[in-house]
């Protein structure tokens, strides 16, 4: 190649064939760590290149690949294709044990469904926080059901089909009673409980509580 | 060529040719510049102009201890291991130059100058490869990298786990809680924060000024010391279950001093 | 594409085709200023993919070009065609100039790895001083490889794939002139046994040292 790069004199008739020159914008582009213009690309490369030239045949080579040539302002830069971006992102899943007052806040959902508020902490005999409730219906474990027809109207919290197909459950009613979680050892034995424990909607609960349950699974 | 053979007892250096001491007066400029004997015998090696496999190893020596008398002629400091090495040279040269000793073990002569023939080779060669790696095309000076590497991303997923015993466990725990109570033995000396809390939501209501948190304390918890601590300790949590809920301020104005509580006009928003 | 990568179950009978294979490799390697491990690359890619299949076809695609696929060890890498470099002034990264020793005793490891301490001051007939492999090791180019076998269990010294990448070797295997210098004898280490010449007076003070340190490296 004749060109004079020593002299700077331009030898317009010797440009390299226009291959050649796109190559080089390639290799410009994929080296520079910021974008290029294409009045960069033409300072770089030898006398007598059409960098826009060069780089509309580089465009037109890399459609549809795994990288493409795009606009950044007016200057130049490859990026991954958007459809591969889910290539570019790690994941990585920590499995941590639920706290335990998320655990009797399910657990009092699962049983007393559907429960409000107010409910909950009377039975767990302290206050529920708001993460914990939040937390739960993030995971969908939890949603709300319907409001109970009581001053206020509180809303009330059912467990989701999510719920039951974690815990290997067909419904809420297939949760064991108190009993069968004595005679499964779940339970200290001094903790004899007197059989004044409900059954998981056992009947006696009132009428929303049904009306709460038939809801669940009405999807 | 004739001195090479010669072993001049008066030493100096005399015995070497013309064009050894002159090869020796060269080094002698730059020995700070020489990495050590071996270096300093690789380069008067090259003055025999021949193929490293053939060249004299005696004559060799004679120019490396040239160069040491050189050295010390001048007054110049060679490092230990340079006196070392003239040492071992004018060993090996006697070694080559008289009959082998039939009673001396070890290599013989001709075995220790080739071995030093192979390390000036091996020497020569590895300086040889190190040139051609650096001659290389080098990655950042003739080759070069993404310039903008897009980063990973790391998504962290948090997924929490918890099995049907837990949750059966759970709810065991809470309802039987209750009945557990009555076997506690020593209950009647112990408020709990539950029992202060409700008290406490009972009574906050009607206070709008700051009263003291001993004067929550529930009749007949005030006189054994035992019972007063437990209640005390009950309230204060209890008061902060409060603050915390935003129906109550608490303060207290130093170390020490009593700890107060007011209720809350406006509950706070959470 | 019927991947689930939510329950990351292998769906084996329908891997993404080749050419898509092909475009996640690519858009992998371009992502990364670092080469990228086939073993890395079938981790990151969906399940069935097959990324030393789909290597192969990209390194033919970019034969020629501006970039090139090229290997470095066990990983890959898009690097600019060297002939290219005039272009690149502007990125041209000004190394530290390296002293001779420092080449020297960086030849040597590279042509006799594993190589001990005491086996690059015989070659070189002086002692090594800790800041020449200390800078080596900074620079990622040498790593601490197995203890020898022999007493005193010394450490030995390898090159790494930085050294590799940084020189555009595939392997240390390809290093420059191997097989003649194999063929001389060059690179056996030959001993002899009373007699032999003096040695370097090697800083056994630092022995310690260096044996404490390598106890990090070790795998």
């Amino acid at each position: 190649m004749s060109i004079d790069r020593d002299t700077d004199e331009p030898i317009l008739f010797d440009a390299p064939p226009i291959a050649e020159q796109e190559r080089m914008v390639e290799a410009i582009l994929f080296a520079s760590a910021e974008p290029v213009t294409v009045a960069d690309l033409n300072k770089r490369m030898p006398h007598g290149c059409d960098a826009a030239e060069a780089l509309a045949y580089l465009r037109k080579r890399y459609e549809g690949r795994g990288v493409r040539v795009v606009r950044v302002g007016d200057a130049w830069a490859f990026r991954t294709a958007p459809d591969l971006s889910f290539l570019m992102q790690q994941e990585r899943i920590e499995t941590r044990k639920l706290s335990r007052a998320a655990i009797e806040t399910l657990a009092i959902i699962a049983y007393h469904q559907p429960a409000t508020r107010a409910e909950i902490e009377e039975i767990r005999g302290v206050t529920v926080s708001r993460g914990t409730i939040d937390q739960l219906l993030e995971m969908e474990w939890i949603r709300f059901g319907r409001r109970r027809m009581t001053p206020g109207r509180p809303v009330t919290f059912v467990v989701t089909q999510q719920f039951l197909d974690h815990f290997g459950l067909e419904s809420a009613r297939d949760l064991p009673g108190l009993a069968e979680l004595r005679a499964a050892g779940l339970l200290d034995s001094r903790m004899l409980g007197v059989g004044n424990m409900p059954m998981p909607n056992s009947g006696d609960d009132d009428e929303d509580d049904v009306l709460g349950q038939s809801e669940l699974f009405e999807d | 060529m004739d001195d090479l053979f010669s072993d001049d007892p008066r030493g100096r250096g005399d015995g070497a040719s013309v064009e050894d001491r002159l090869a020796a007066e060269a080094l002698i400029v730059d020995v700070e510049g020489f990495e050590g004997p071996l270096d300093v015998l690789l380069t008067l090696s090259r003055t025999q102009k021949v193929d490293l496999r053939r060249i004299s190893v005696l004559r060799l020596a004679q120019q490396y201890l040239a160069f040491v008398e050189k050295a010390k002629r001048l007054r110049i400091e060679l490092a230990a291991d340079y006196l070392v090495m003239a040492a071992w040279l004018t060993f090996l040269k006697s070694r080559l130059l008289l009959p082998p000793d039939p009673t001396e073990d070890g290599p013989s002569g001709e075995e220790l100058a080739a071995h030093l023939a192979f390390q000036l080779e091996r020497l020569q060669a590895m300086r040889d490869a190190a040139a051609q790696l650096m001659a290389r095309d080098q990655l950042g000076r003739d080759f070069f990298a993404r310039g903008l590497p897009e980063d990973m991303e790391r998504v962290r997923r948090v997924k929490y786990s918890a099995t049907l015993i837990d949750l059966m466990q759970g709810y065991a725990r809470i309802r039987t809680k209750d009945d557990f109570r009555p076997f506690v033995l020593d209950r009647d000396a112990i408020f709990t924060m539950e029992e202060a809390l409700e008290r406490m939501r009972g009574l906050i209501g009607y206070v709008g000024e700051w009263v003291d948190l001993s004067s929550y304390l529930p009749d007949g918890w005030s006189e054994d010391p035992k019972r007063r601590r437990s209640a005390t300790a009950a309230t204060f949590a209890a008061s902060l279950e409060l603050v915390k809920e935003g129906k109550a301020d608490i303060r207290q104005t130093e170390t020490f001093a009593p700890i107060q509580l007011r209720r809350r006009e406006r509950p706070r928003e959470h």
